[in-house]
């Protein structure tokens, strides 16, 4: 605030000093009024990322205070969205930090009613020995008309528009190296 | 465009300012329309006669921009004397196979100089391979191939020739007056020729005019001929690689443009190679040959570096030459393993185990009944997403439950649910709608057991391994082989032990391997013209080659708009090369000069570089040097082949193709066909709707009775679903955010208070909505954006509904994706689910039971018996006959559907 | 964890952003909220100013505040000429008044723990700073006189001490005090008016003197129900001054208040002037007429103290009602805008 | 100082209250007619300043669920769907006419939807900043108007005087810490003290919301409004902009295509401190008369 703040503690007295003798302004600010920062400013760092939402790909930024997202808003510097942001992409804090994410594995078993826990060990475990299980007793090593086809037709796939290029790759390339050919995504629905 | 891509609407705004005209024509007024200049309702599935009618207007009156449309397109070219069109075969082109239901491509090919008719087999399929082409959604590898053409083909530069493809277009559309657009369309001849007016007088040398469309143009039995209409009509027009001209397609996922470059797509691999089938692609040398078939211009010339490369980069050092470089290694499809035939096979109890990566089919995908039916036969699900989905808790509260058709302790699907981590929590690329890849840097670690895909796939790949590193299986081969260790960092970041202790793999590895690299070096390539057919360099998706260039990840460039132009190539890269306007040599006239100065964008400068170089506001799409005025030598092929007035490079003949001889499985060119669920009989010819269209003929998949069949009537009115501004897609990333679920927190429907008064329906009451499938409710929106239209002389009332709810979240509603069947495009099996017809009630609909009860009634009255399907080939049986006389091949092939 | 959590307010009427619900203007079936009544345009009948979240806890304060204001000037004068028993009824009234107001209005604050936040400044804009001044000036001085009263009362040997000194500061107390009452009763009004509330600010004319009328039927009416009638004639000559000037003010009120005039005859805020108006006349006849019967001054004095509280609660409900329908606003401003002449600086 | 239009008039409000060097006039410009109704602003809004949820309820009225600016709604998008055949003017009175466009019958858009994002108008006199008792509400040195919610006790003075009904005192969710304090915009005093820009201008897609300084967004509003006119767009008017109407000028001005009150908006509001000094001399003759009157009460007889 670039006006000195008056040391008199009374703001009536201010008013009476300060050429604020409505109390309009100058007089009556409070110690917080006077010393508030914005979060964007006081944020440890800035990181450069992208919309979560749609295909446009407004450039986003993200302030991060003591590794917390404290604020995302538009970029500025983009040629995509000039920092601007929809409300999709201005929700994507909201996004990140809403309560109801999910953050532990959950479980539910053949018939069971209710979720359960499960400790990321014991439910990757669990996942490898069934993508095994199933890609071996769905495995064609010939179909019905006796062409060599190799895969198997045990394991699914949907997704990956919402994923990155990167996830995307390894994804088609583990699944294809297992045989796994029903591979899909929201391209196609 | 302003409801679903509001940040990209801000540029039509801007040019509204600069004084262009913006005409929105959709069924509905919606937040596109309050601002545009033109508002045009349209009949829901009757674009290509809206549109078609918009290439009679152009073609009657030669309004079409000549110099350009001689040059760059194929109107010129003759078309063999063999083919008929629809209006002489009842709505059929010749060469239809009414049992494969398929067409034999032979009588559509160019009239090629070396003697009509004896095209070489590499030029025409035969109706059993555009069959197979069906199943596996071919017209998506076809589409980027661009079409094989081998020899001169004739021309006509004057087109006057009637068999020349611009007078083969004009007789086409000659039916579509503006007459009969008003009579399918429902839209006023003076708005129509509005909107002829508009865009004919905005293109040209000086203008251009630009098409956008939203993704759920592709959701229709006929997508890929409507955005095929709007291409011919942009080409006619001059405005395809130009700036302010082209077609737009604004797609709804962050990355669904990456999601189908580097596919998670059962029908192609990265860079749209397509997966191998074992009748065409035994060998490796047999798929190369098929994409690029030899004789052909285009860059597809050079498939074999990038196969080769792919193979490189899947199995590195055990890819060798004398195996193929394990060719043999991949997997091979032998028709349809769409999404919607794997769910129908879950139905069965044919699919053991399902990965769902950060989507939601149970309310996302068309027939959510048959959806949550399919997961609830699995062996186990694992679901990878942010929040608790309907499609991970469908077991305990999805609508069969209280139906009582999924009982929960019965159902003995296994489910694990991961938390995922956020687009903020993991570093990566998307490719936006644009083409371009944006590299995003790690804002914050994932929350608890939250982790990457990326995360989850390499450790998943490495577990595998581990479990299968003994054996000596052959089918073990490609998994031990695989190229699989990439970099990891940040081990024990996250946790101390076991799993949570696992290190996250490095994307920027990911994207070098993607980018492609020299073998020996370890070099990163700048170009896909550096790929080697020798084994040399290895590269995951050719057409992303040059993303790292010079090592640098040109993805995460960020140079100020405030210090580049404004096609701001200098932030992040678009492939190919980042060329941000496609066929931008279509910008340029015959010698290389801009049309005109206000819409110059590349051009070519003689005195530039030894002989003269390409050069202008963007990275020509188009060789350097190569001069307007080359001609191709006698009998080149392949690049060489391209002349300097060939823009369009991925084609066979270098030309924009306002005729498709082949690619295209249902025709070569547009027609109006009504969607398969229609009140409306086909004005034009007796065949109804698609008689190329994919169908799922089963009782769990019954659809809606449409003309000739009786009991359309049951289900009078016309609905379709479309996306609001404050939701996303199914809602998974938007109802469970407070500031975006109280902007829109009730599912309703939008009736027009003609409708509303002629069912009794009262505004913010109750209402649902009934098709042979289910009956979704919602609250009543009386509103004047939505209008009757008069078509054929009847009044149709449309109805439209958001399909953003589901069962969970802090709103929740029924999901309108419940209402559609599963009736498929043929080129590249996307359902038709932008349009159907149904019935609306007043009150809300019944629960439990009674639920079924209902829809079974409806279906009872429409005549919808188990085991009895409509025809779908309706055009005469005359027209049949005479249309498979022009079909080649024998008759002996098996039965298809 | 259910999918769904139940949302507050989901199908509550109120807003957590504090304004009424939402006003559904009256919506006909099949038809949208557009236009609920044809004489002026709204958007979908909610309201264009913000009716005061004040609950009726300051319609009682705007009554005990005058009460008070009467009171001390009753036993100012009182002790002036040596009406002890009216004194007393005086300073005890105004003590029990003041107390009263301050509960209320202190209940009132959303934040009643930053009540003293009313002294950080002193705003000559604000009618509620420069009440609270008022008050923190009449406050203390009527509080001393009243526990000079209750002190007085006191067995005479507990009177030694401090409280002698007590005893004798309560005649230049009281006096002060009185001489501060008025602005206490005036200032009342100046708050309602200083607001956007249509039917408060145009009657910004008038409505000082309607509740300084009123404060002096109310606290003669008190008067002369707690003093002796044989001292209480000043209370019954202040009550009915009061009484007719309030019952005058009030009519002339109406006139200058435009549209919003027709809600001091229609609904609750109807009701309760009208029974105002009834109480005062009678409280006021019966003050002319029985000055002599103990009874008759009782009843009179309640039905004084009863209409001036209906009085008060009458404009308190007044001007809520006008602030919600937005007719109140529109129909005013609108004729203003089509007559050209809208609210502009002449320089 | 008490200036000659401290209390109604043009004025530059931020030296008026005091501030020796204040920076210039910031305020918004809000153009109607390019807004697409999207909410960014609304949601921008909500993200940066934590304003928790508001109804959670359809309402039934186009598009707008948020009903009305208030305490936990500091933006609010209006939607209004014109039916084709807009009733005449309806007041009942023998209208002088409303601005009728000449434009042609037909060329006018059969239907209209009319989107607005409303905000507070941080007048050039504020009333809710007048009758604040306790000092919470003031100028800030950029000409804003902003509650001190570490001040505010919730007298709710504020919420009845303001001629918009903007600010409100805010009654729920439970928990929420402000719940008894007013709260409106503050267009982001924080963000403005360190020269960004507000949240909700910089996320709105079509610019409908500018910020910047007052006096140059007053030109940029009449330039805008000439250039619609001579485009035929006859019903663009302004409202906010003049300095001498009812509250001196709003420093958040609007380009609207109806009348005000189609949006939910006063047509001629007035700052209630422009008539105070009235009510404090009739309050004065007023406290007199009692004075007068009880020792009138006392002289006139001996009981």
């Amino acid at each position: 605030m670039a006006e000195s703040r008056s040391l008199l503690p009374w703001p009536v007295l201010r008013q009476l000093t300060s050429g604020d003798l409505l109390g309009r302004g100058k007089a009556v600010r409070s110690r917080r009024t006077d010393e508030v920062e914005p979060r964007t400013t006081t944020a440890d760092r800035v990181a450069r990322s992208v919309c979560p939402y749609c295909a446009v790909g407004c450039g986003q930024k993200i302030f991060v205070k003591d590794e917390k997202i404290v604020q995302i808003e538009g970029d500025p510097d983009s040629p995509v969205n000039r920092g601007r942001l929809c409300p999709k992409g201005s929700a994507s804090k909201n996004l990140v930090t809403s309560s109801l994410r999910e953050t532990t594995v959950k479980y539910r078993r053949p018939h069971g009613t209710e979720w359960e826990e499960l400790d990321l060990t014991t439910a990757m475990e669990m996942v490898a020995d069934r993508v095994v299980k199933s890609r071996r007793d769905a495995w064609q090593e010939l179909d019905e008309k006796d062409r060599r086809v190799r895969r198997t037709m045990g394991i699914a796939s949907l997704g990956g528009a919402t994923l990155d290029n990167e996830e995307n790759y390894l994804i088609k390339k583990l699944f294809t190296a297992m045989g796994a050919i029903q591979i899909e995504n929201q391209a196609r629905i | 465009m302003a409801e679903a891509h509001p940040v990209g609407f801000q540029w039509v705004v801007e040019a509204q300012q600069r004084g262009a005209k913006v005409i929105h024509v959709d069924p509905r007024f919606t937040r596109t329309s309050a601002v545009a200049d033109k508002h045009v309702p349209i009949r829901v599935g009757s674009d290509i006669a809206f549109l078609g009618g918009i290439i009679s207007y152009v073609l009657e009156n030669g309004l079409d921009f000549r110099d350009y449309v001689v040059n760059y397109t194929n109107a010129a070219t003759l078309v063999s004397d063999r083919f008929e069109d629809t209006d002489d075969l009842d709505g059929l082109f010749s060469g239809f196979d009414p049992d494969k239901r398929t067409y034999d491509p032979t009588s559509w090919q160019y009239d090629v100089e070396d003697g009509p008719g004896e095209q070489s087999t590499a030029q025409a399929d035969d109706s059993e391979e555009t069959q197979a082409q069906r199943e596996s959604a071919a017209g998506l590898q076809h589409e980027a191939h661009g079409m094989q053409v081998e020899g001169k083909p004739r021309r006509d530069e004057t087109l006057q020739h009637p068999r020349c493809v611009y007078q083969v277009l004009r007789r086409h559309f000659a039916r579509y007056t503006p007459e009969m657009v008003e009579q399918t369309c429902g839209v006023s001849q003076a708005d129509f020729l509005e909107v002829c007016r508009a865009w004919t007088e905005n293109s040209g040398r000086e203008r251009t005019t630009a098409l956008v469309y939203s993704v759920g143009w592709t959701q229709h039995s006929v997508g890929v001929q409507y955005i095929r209409t709007g291409a011919i009509l942009q080409l006619l027009l001059g405005n395809m690689g130009r700036p302010g001209g082209g077609v737009m397609a604004l797609r709804g996922h962050a990355s669904i443009q990456g999601s189908t470059d580097i596919p998670t797509l059962f029908n192609i691999l990265p860079g749209y190679l397509p997966m191998p089938n074992p009748d065409q692609h035994p060998t490796l040398t047999d798929y190369v040959d098929s994409i690029r078939n030899p004789g052909s211009k285009g860059f597809w010339s050079k498939a074999d570096a990038y196969t080769v490369s792919l193979l490189k980069a899947y199995w590195g050092d055990a890819a060798t030459p004398d195996n193929d470089f394990c060719f043999d290694y991949l997997p091979r499809i032998t028709g349809d393993h769409g999404t919607y035939r794997t769910v129908l096979d879950m139905i069965d109890g044919k699919v053991s185990g399902y990965f769902l990566l950060g989507q939601n089919p149970a309310v996302g995908s068309a027939h959510g009944r048959a959806q949550r039916l399919g997961m609830a036969n699995l062996d186990w699900l694992v679901v990878r997403d942010l929040f608790e989905i309907e499609s991970a808790s469908f077991w305990k509260d999805s609508p069969e439950v209280a139906t009582g058709e999924i009982v929960p302790e019965e159902c003995r699907t296994e489910v694990f649910l991961f938390p995922a981590a956020s687009y903020a929590e993991k570093e990566g690329t998307f490719t936006q709608t644009q083409r371009m890849l944006q590299w995003r840097e790690k804002a914050v670690d994932p929350p608890g057991d939250c982790r990457s895909e990326l995360w989850f796939f390499y450790h998943l790949g490495r577990m595998v391994r581990e479990r299968l590193a003994g054996s000596t299986d052959e089918r073990d081969r490609p998994v031990l082989d695989l190229a699989w260790d990439y970099p990891v960092h940040d081990e024990g970041a996250l946790g101390t032990e076991g799993a949570q202790a696992w290190g996250e793999p490095s994307a920027e590895a990911v994207l070098k391997e993607i980018n492609g690299f020299d073998v020996a070096t370890g070099r990163p390539l700048s170009s896909f013209v550096e790929m080697k057919a020798d084994g040399s360099t290895a590269g995951g998706c050719w057409i992303y080659t040059g993303v790292f260039a010079d090592g640098v990840n040109q993805a995460n460039r960020r140079k100020s708009r405030h210090d580049q132009s404004f096609v701001a190539p200098e932030w992040g890269w678009a492939w190919p090369l980042n060329r941000r306007i496609l066929y931008n040599r279509a910008s340029a006239d015959p010698e290389g000069r801009p049309w005109s100065e206000r819409k110059a964008f590349v051009w070519w400068d003689p005195d530039k570089g030894e002989a003269g170089e390409w050069t202008g506001h963007d990275v020509p799409d188009f060789e350097k040097t190569k001069a307007p005025s080359y001609r191709a030598p006698e009998g080149s092929e392949g690049v060489e082949a391209i002349e300097g007035v060939d823009p369009f490079i991925m084609q066979g003949d270098g030309k924009g193709a306002l005729y498709a001889p082949q690619g295209l499985i249902d025709g070569p060119m547009p027609t109006h066909y009504e969607p398969v669920e229609s009140p409306f009989r086909n004005p034009l010819y007796g065949q109804q709707a698609n008689p190329t269209r994919k169908q799922y003929r089963r009782d769990d998949n019954q659809l809606n009775p449409a003309p000739p069949e009786e009991h359309s009537d049951v289900f009078p009115f016309v609905f379709t679903t479309s996306r609001l501004t404050e939701h996303h897609t199914a809602g998974g990333m938007s109802r469970y955010l407070e500031h975006l679920a109280e902007l829109q927190p009730e599912m309703f429907v939008e009736v027009s208070p003609a409708l509303a008064r002629e069912q009794g329906l009262e505004h913010m009451g109750w209402c649902h909505v009934v098709t042979a499938r289910s009956a979704v409710e919602g609250r009543v929106m009386v509103t004047e954006r939505l209008r009757p239209l008069r078509i054929e002389g009847r009044t149709v009332h449309q109805v439209w509904m958001p399909y953003h709810w589901g069962g969970g979240g802090l709103v929740t509603g029924d999901s309108a994706n419940d209402l559609f069947g599963i009736s498929l495009d043929p080129n590249v099996l996307i359902q038709e689910s932008k349009v159907g017809t149904c019935d609306v009630r007043p009150g809300r609909r019944p629960t439990g039971a009674a639920l079924r009860e209902l829809v079974t009634d409806y279906a009872r009255r429409a005549g919808i018996v188990d085991g009895v399907h409509p025809r779908v080939v309706t055009a005469s049986a005359d027209a049949q006959a005479r249309s498979l006389a022009a079909a080649e091949t024998s008759d002996d092939d098996q039965e298809g559907q | 964890m259910s999918g769904s959590t139940d949302r507050p307010g989901s199908g509550a009427e109120v807003q957590h952003g504090g304004s009424p619900g939402r006003s559904r203007g009256s919506s006909r079936g099949g038809d949208r909220v557009m236009v609920p009544e044809a004489d002026f345009t709204s958007y979908y009948g909610r309201p264009i100013v913000k009716a005061a979240p004040w609950e009726r806890d300051i319609a009682y304060y705007l009554f005990t505040g005058g009460v008070a204001a009467g009171s001390s000037l009753l036993a100012g004068g009182a002790d002036l000429t040596d009406r002890p028993g009216l004194r007393r009824a005086g300073r005890i009234g105004s003590l029990i008044a003041l107390l009263l107001s301050v509960v209320a209005l202190v209940h009132d604050l959303g934040k009643p723990s930053r009540f003293l936040n009313m002294l950080r400044v002193v705003k000559l804009t604000s009618p509620m700073s420069v009440g609270t001044w008022i008050l923190t000036l009449h406050a203390p001085f009527a509080g001393l006189a009243s526990a000079a009263e209750l002190v007085g009362m006191l067995p005479t040997p507990w009177q030694r001490g401090p409280v002698r000194l007590l005893l004798r500061l309560g005649r230049p107390a009281g006096l002060v005090g009185a001489v501060t009452a008025p602005p206490v009763a005036a200032y009342t009004a100046v708050l309602l008016s200083d607001t956007a509330t249509p039917a408060w600010h145009s009657a910004h004319e008038e409505l000082p003197f309607v509740f300084c009328g009123s404060a002096a039927a109310a606290s003669g009416g008190w008067a002369m129900a707690t003093a002796p009638v044989a001292e209480a004639g000043p209370a019954r000559a202040f009550a009915v001054g009061g009484a007719a000037v309030e019952l005058l003010m009030a009519h002339r009120m109406e006139s200058s208040m435009g549209l919003s005039a027709e809600l001091m005859h229609t609904g609750k805020a109807g009701t309760l002037m009208r029974a105002s108006k009834v109480l005062t006349a009678a409280g006021a006849a019966g003050a002319l007429l029985g000055g002599r019967s103990r009874l008759l001054s009782v009843v009179s004095g309640t039905a004084l103290m009863a209409g001036s509280l209906c009085t008060r609660l009458g404009v308190y409900e007044a001007g809520m009602a006008s602030a919600r329908d937005p007719k109140y606003t529109v129909v005013p401003q609108r004729e203003r805008v089509e007559r050209g002449e809208q609210v502009r600086y002449q320089g | 100082m008490i200036g000659r239009n401290s209390l109604f008039g043009p004025l530059d409000p931020a030296p008026d209250a005091g501030y020796t060097d204040a920076p210039k006039r910031k305020g918004f410009f809000t153009d109607t007619s390019v807004c697409i109704g999207c909410k960014a602003c609304e949601v921008a809004c909500k993200e940066w300043n934590d304003v928790p949820e508001n109804l959670f309820e359809m309402l039934g009225t186009s598009y707008d669920n948020s009903h009305s600016l208030n305490a936990n709604q500091w933006r609010h998008v209006a939607f209004i769907e014109k039916p084709a055949s807009k009733p005449a003017v309806d007041l009942g009175m023998p209208s002088v006419g409303a601005p009728v466009s000449e434009v042609h019958e037909d060329d006018k858009p059969d239907f209209q939807w009319l989107m607005s994002s409303d905000v507070c108008k941080h007048c050039t006199h504020a009333a809710c900043l007048d009758v604040c008792p306790t000092g919470s509400l003031f100028r800030s040195e950029f000409g804003t108007v902003v509650v001190q919610d570490d001040i505010c006790n919730g007298c709710g003075y504020c919420v009845a005087a303001c001629p918009y009904g903007v600010i409100d005192r805010r009654r729920g969710p439970e928990g929420d810490p402000k719940v008894g304090i007013a709260q409106k915009c503050t267009l982001c005093y924080d963000r403005l003290t360190d020269g960004q820009r507000p949240a909700c201008a910089a996320a709105c897609p079509t610019e409908s919301i500018q910020y910047g300084d007052v006096e140059e967004l007053r030109e940029r509003a009449n330039a805008r409004v000439e250039l619609l006119h001579e485009r035929g767009v006859m019903d663009a008017r302004l409202y906010g902009n003049d300095p001498e109407d009812g509250v001196g000028g709003t420093g958040a001005m609007f380009l609207l295509l109806d009348e005000p009150e189609v949006y939910g908006l006063p047509p001629d509001p007035v700052v209630t401190t422009k008539d105070l000094p009235r009510m404090f001399t009739r309050a004065g003759m007023a406290g007199t008369a009692l004075l007068v009157g009880a020792a009138l009460s006392f002289v006139r007889r001996r009981p």
